[in-house]
């Protein structure tokens, strides 16, 4: 069997669902695949290593892609799962907050190496919010949920689906979601890069078949086979179902695209890619010139 | 039966003062309230110990596999260099200012790199262990490597001592005490060194244990991976000291207990 | 043989934060190849100075001096030196302190170890071989040192003080013994002494020095008949000598008493 | 002329030295074609500094500040936890082995804690840097404290000298040389502990710089920050070695260039 | 006052890792107030550790030991020490070696400056008051731990071989200031030394110790007038008194020779 070496944005959570269920059913080996999954450090970590060839395949936000393509290094996508942008700033329900408006005189706390940090304040002025209205802190990736949750900040920014679901037993929050003021940043799907596609084309090309059954047969109503996927794949993590499974339910909404709705699962489109990359125009992310299909291939999807 | 009491005495001391700090821990948690996902009582970690003590002491013990390659690494490398740095005027000018320069850099900045260049196993933990470790273990060498006794070096010189058996003779022996005081602080920042290249290499060790229990909230887990580690870093610390009190005990560092008792009785 | 160690207008000038000190003024000797020098003069004129020069451990600041014709710049082979402080490796028992004369040369130590315990049972040691040095008294640890300045049969020897912290008895029995060994192996002996009998004893000639700046006030032969026995020290020429030696201090007006 | 020239020769050696290096470098890099995001070229670092020279140096400032709070802190500390130790069994069976447990916890892994205790001002930040820093000051000062000759003790002890008298007089300047090696190695861990504390929360700093450059991918600018810290950390070693040099004088270790290159010549 | 300073089967082993050293075997001394009391024996008898032992430094393993009839159990007030090493302090210079005796007492060292550099004027250091220990010869070191003793002028004064490594002119001159200070402030002395010319014109009595296991030998009261001068030395009760020590070392046939 060939062998492929994927790696994960970080410590097992709701996303990791479709690796692990495959891993667990066997598809791989079904397949003619011998799949090592790698829990990962962080998603730059993870991206760096793509690049530097240390990883065949990752599992990372396609957004953080496009701005480290920008700066050098040689990526691609070659599925997207999460198309619909997922960050947003989550502040304790009984605050009331229902539009960004309402974040005046709040602390919120992110940390320095997240997605969202170049968002920040594109989306305050977004909003009308002056400089200092708003405090914004910044701390370690470990630190950032639990600040939120023992009240020592009034709210966080991470990506909702991921962050509703982890605090909702200790401190439920409502979303503010950074789509909603008009900043388009996708969010999961698989990178790789064009050397290592050329290299081990049908192994990936069988990697990516397999996610696409896989996450497809998660919503088909598979949810809880998921979750439980995780739970025997990572045995020692001590993860909270509840959490995973809110997880995964929440991601559901973010799999359709933006611009073309409910298309099938793992498809990009050229669409979606424009408004991201005038976003991240606009944001001084990434330089004027680059068009859709620098970030993106379907050619793998393909049989 | 009497002897065997003073004989604890130093065991006895420890543990009741451990156990009145996490009685204290305990009682704090549970009247402020605060939250196990913040603070968790000692109680709830030394439960949470028991529902996966084999998983967790095969991590520590991957850890401490890794700590140790890096130190053994550390000890060797920086004892090289200190030599080289007291032998050579060439090499105290350059490789020591390089090496305090390199000193600077937070390993935590660099691990990334070093997960990059050696990849995801054990290389990169190693590799941090090691760089972390070796700069107490450098200065303090070459400390005790220039604190020989000019008359000793004169003493050697007028037998015809090559700088060689200057140096493994004379002094080498006079930079044990401060060798082994680079060392026990070497241990230390070697262990802190693997957790740090753990997390960024992952995979394996009380690190990853730390990185993926903070990820899914799970602080008593978290903790439970911090006393390990406290139990690792003193049982190194310790063997380090046993080491040296059995090589040292010339050196009036290990007589204090002696010294500091040594009261004057009429009969005994 | 004439100039086998020569100093010619041999100057020492300590340089410090303070005024320098000029510890050896323009000190001219002649040593002959095999000879027993004994060198008194009162505490700080420089004896310690001048043995270390020679030993090649310090700089002289001008002048000229030279074993064998070549200048000392660095310690010389074939020499044993015994220095004031006893300097013995606290991590090493008595026997490995003397058999340590030998490592450092890059001899064999296992071919010196019979020689050395040798030299320890001369010393009154042999109880302590395998004792570390901080188990040891003072005439001990002096002892000791001694017999690692002798260990490698050095044929320049020089001392300073060696018997200083020595009882009288230990003193004439070893002062016997150096005799004893000096004649039979012809060593040319530098040897800084406190005390006038024994430098009289044991000397060929005897170099008085005086102070501030050092210099060699006089330098007296000792023409006593080899080998000398204990009883020579109760001979009236033995009394003259002693006598001469202590006028001449008295003379320089060092001292008052 | 010539005197200049021979005073300056160890400024000249080690500029020429890092100057061979980062022409090594420089090429290695362009012939090699490794990818400016795996290491960048020193031209490429030189360049991207002049970019935004009086921000990055702001940043150090910042920096700087923190970790001389967080050494001093340290310094004080550390001396005061060492006398402590030395002088009472019970702290030495207590205090000293939670102090080792302690260091063997990697702060990084306590960040929640700390932001949580501390908030996010540059109160974490010293916390960090003192943690990390009082260390190797405190197991180098027992050692120093320790090593005092058992026979002055004596000397102390028949003058009637109370034991804060023996330590002030007698233990502390015994102690000096190997607090200076504690310290030097104390000051370069201060300055990781406050990257480290900048890493936990941070707004600012040259820690911060580092995370942001990384998040944007941004490796030149990541290395502009590693080299300024190499700068800062052989300024406040040199600092400490400075100090250390004129404080003990007297001590052999302070006269190794003399001791080393006491050759004896005819005339001079 | 007899009985100021008393020993009685007073024994004193040494534990090491190997055989133990029974280092001195019932003591009996009985020293009286004001007394000077000379010690001279073989090197390694315990001369040394019973010093210690008086000076509460040392615990001793049978016996008793007692000043004005307390046990010794620490460093009695009052008292100087002259150890056999000189343990000057490195980092100070010559004068606050000397003036660290009070500090050590606690004493304002304001206070006590102009009697050291008296103290150091006497055994002619006035020159090297601001020197480091480094820069001083080994008699002049000696000197300086001999000033640090007599500073805060105690009554009961122990010294180990203090002028072992003088000339024997500075220490003739030193012999006769010590007396002089002696008979002028009573201070009761214990004096080890090597020179039995020095026990018998310094001490009231010369105790004799013989070695393995360390025993007092004999005590010998020395009956000669006080002030004694130089010229002492020449006369026959003086001979007398060395002969008869000599001869009391000779008897106990420690030494050939
Ligand atoms: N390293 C040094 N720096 C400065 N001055 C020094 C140094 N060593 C010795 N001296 C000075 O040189 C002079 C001679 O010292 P030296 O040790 O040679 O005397 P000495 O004759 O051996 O005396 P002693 O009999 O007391 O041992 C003294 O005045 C001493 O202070
Ligand atoms: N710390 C120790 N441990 C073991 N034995 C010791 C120790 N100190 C001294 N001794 C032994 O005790 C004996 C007496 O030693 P001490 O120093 O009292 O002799 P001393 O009479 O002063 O000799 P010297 O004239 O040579 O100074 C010696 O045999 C010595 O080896
Ligand atoms: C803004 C943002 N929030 C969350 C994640 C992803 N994430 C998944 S698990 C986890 C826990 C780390 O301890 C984090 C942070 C991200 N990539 N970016
Ligand atoms: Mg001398
Ligand atoms: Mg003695």
């Amino acid at each position: 069997p060939e062998s492929l070496l994927v790696r994960l944005d970080f410590s097992p959570w709701g996303m990791h669902g479709a690796m692990h269920l495959a891993q667990e059913k066997g598809w791989f080996t079904d397949v003619g695949l011998k799949v090592e999954i790698q829990d990962g450090t962080g998603t730059i970590n993870t991206l760096q290593l793509l690049a530097a060839g240390k990883v065949d395949v990752g599992q990372v936000s396609v957004g953080t892609m496009a701005v480290a393509k920008e700066n050098g290094l040689d990526l691609i996508s070659i599925v997207g799962f999460a198309r619909t942008g997922d960050l947003a700033v989550m502040l304790d329900e009984k605050a009331g907050v229902t539009s960004p408006k309402d974040l005046v005189g709040k602390k919120i706390v992110c940390f320095t190496a997240s997605p969202w940090a170049p968002f920040i304040q594109p989306f305050l002025q977004a909003n009308g919010l002056k400089k200092g209205e708003v405090e914004v802190v910044m701390v370690a990736p470990s630190a950032m949920v639990s600040t939120y949750a023992s009240e020592n900040a009034d709210g966080f920014m991470s990506q909702a689906p991921f962050g509703q679901p982890m605090v909702k037993k200790t401190r439920p929050a409502n979303a503010l979601l950074l789509a909603d003021s008009g900043i388009s940043f996708p969010s999961y799907g698989l990178v790789s890069t064009p050397s290592m596609i050329e290299s081990k084309k049908e192994a990936i090309k069988k990697l990516v078949q397999v996610q696409l059954r896989a996450w497809n047969y998660i919503y088909d109503g598979n949810i809880e086979e998921a979750v439980k996927a995780i739970l025997a794949q990572r045995p020692n993590a001590k993860l909270d179902p509840d959490v995973l499974r809110g997880q995964l339910i929440a991601y559901e909404a973010f799999f359709s695209s933006p611009t073309q709705g409910k298309a099938p699962i793992g498809q990009q489109f050229d669409a979606d890619w424009q408004a991201a990359i005038n976003s991240m125009e606009q944001t001084g992310l990434i330089k004027a010139g680059h068009k859709p299909s620098d970030y993106y291939t379907n050619e793998l999807l393909k049989n | 039966m009497k002897q065997l009491w003073s004989k604890t005495e130093k065991s006895r001391l420890i543990s009741i003062t451990v156990a009145i700090l996490l009685g204290i821990w305990e009682i704090g948690v549970r009247l402020s309230g605060v939250r196990e996902f913040l603070l968790p009582p000692p109680s709830k970690i030394f439960v949470e110990f028991f529902e996966a003590p084999g998983y967790l002491l095969m991590q520590s013990l991957d850890t401490l596999q890794t700590t140790l390659a890096g130190f053994a690494l550390a000890v060797v490398l920086g004892v090289i260099a200190a030599i080289g740095i007291v032998s050579s005027r060439f090499l105290d000018r350059t490789l020591y200012s390089l090496l305090v320069a390199m000193n600077a850099v937070p390993k935590v900045a660099l691990a990334p790199l070093f997960v990059i260049w050696l990849g995801t196993g054990s290389a990169p933990k190693i590799a941090v262990a090691m760089l972390i470790a070796i700069f107490p273990i450098l200065i303090d060498t070459v400390l005790g490597l220039r604190s020989t006794d000019p008359e000793m070096l004169d003493m050697a010189r007028v037998n015809q001592a090559s700088p060689s058996k200057i140096l493994w003779k004379l002094r080498f022996p006079n930079a044990l005490p401060s060798l082994f005081a680079g060392m026990k602080v070497g241990v230390s920042f070697a262990l802190v060194g693997t957790i740090v290249g753990e997390f960024v290499a992952g995979g394996s060790g009380l690190g990853h244990v730390i990185l993926v229990a903070q990820g899914s909230f799970d602080t008593p887990t978290v903790f439970v991976a911090l006393a390990l580690l406290c139990f690792l870093g003193v049982v190194l610390f310790k063997a380090i000291e046993l080491i040296e009190a059995r090589m040292l005990s010339w050196h009036a560092s290990q007589r204090h207990h002696f010294v500091a008792t040594a009261s004057v009785s009429g009969t005994s | 043989m004439a100039g086998f160690l020569q100093a010619k207008e041999l100057n020492k000038v300590y340089h410090s934060e303070r005024a320098p000190v000029h510890a050896l003024e323009n000190i001219d000797i002649d040593i002959t190849e095999g000879e027993f020098i004994c060198i008194v003069g009162p505490s700080g004129c420089g004896k310690s100075t001048l043995l270390r020069c020679m030993a090649g451990l310090e700089p002289i600041s001008s002048g000229r001096l030279a074993l064998q014709g070549k200048d000392i710049v660095t310690p010389p082979k074939n020499m044993g030196v015994v220095f004031q402080r006893d300097l013995l490796l606290e991590w090493r028992n008595v026997l490995d302190n003397v058999l340590v004369a030998a490592e450092f040369h890059g001899y064999d130590a296992r071919q010196y170890k019979e020689r050395a315990k040798e030299l320890l049972a001369l010393f009154r040691l042999s109880a302590f071989v395998d004792r570390y040095p901080r188990e040891l008294s003072g005439g001990m640890r002096q002892r000791v040192s001694i017999c690692r300045a002798l260990l490698t049969d050095p044929q320049l020897l020089l001392m300073d003080e060696p018997f200083g912290a020595l009882d009288p008895f230990t003193r004439d029995e070893l002062n016997a013994e150096l005799q004893r060994t000096w004649l039979a192996t012809k060593k040319t002996v530098v040897f800084i002494t406190h005390s006038i009998t024994e430098a009289v004893y044991l000397g060929d000639r005897v170099l008085i020095m005086s102070r501030n700046p050092g210099r060699v006030e006089k330098i007296i032969p000792i023409e006593l008949q080899r080998p000398r026995g204990a009883a020579v020290q109760d001979t009236a020429r033995f009394a003259e000598y002693v006598v001469d030696i202590r006028e001449t201090f008295r003379e320089l007006g060092i001292y008052k008493g």
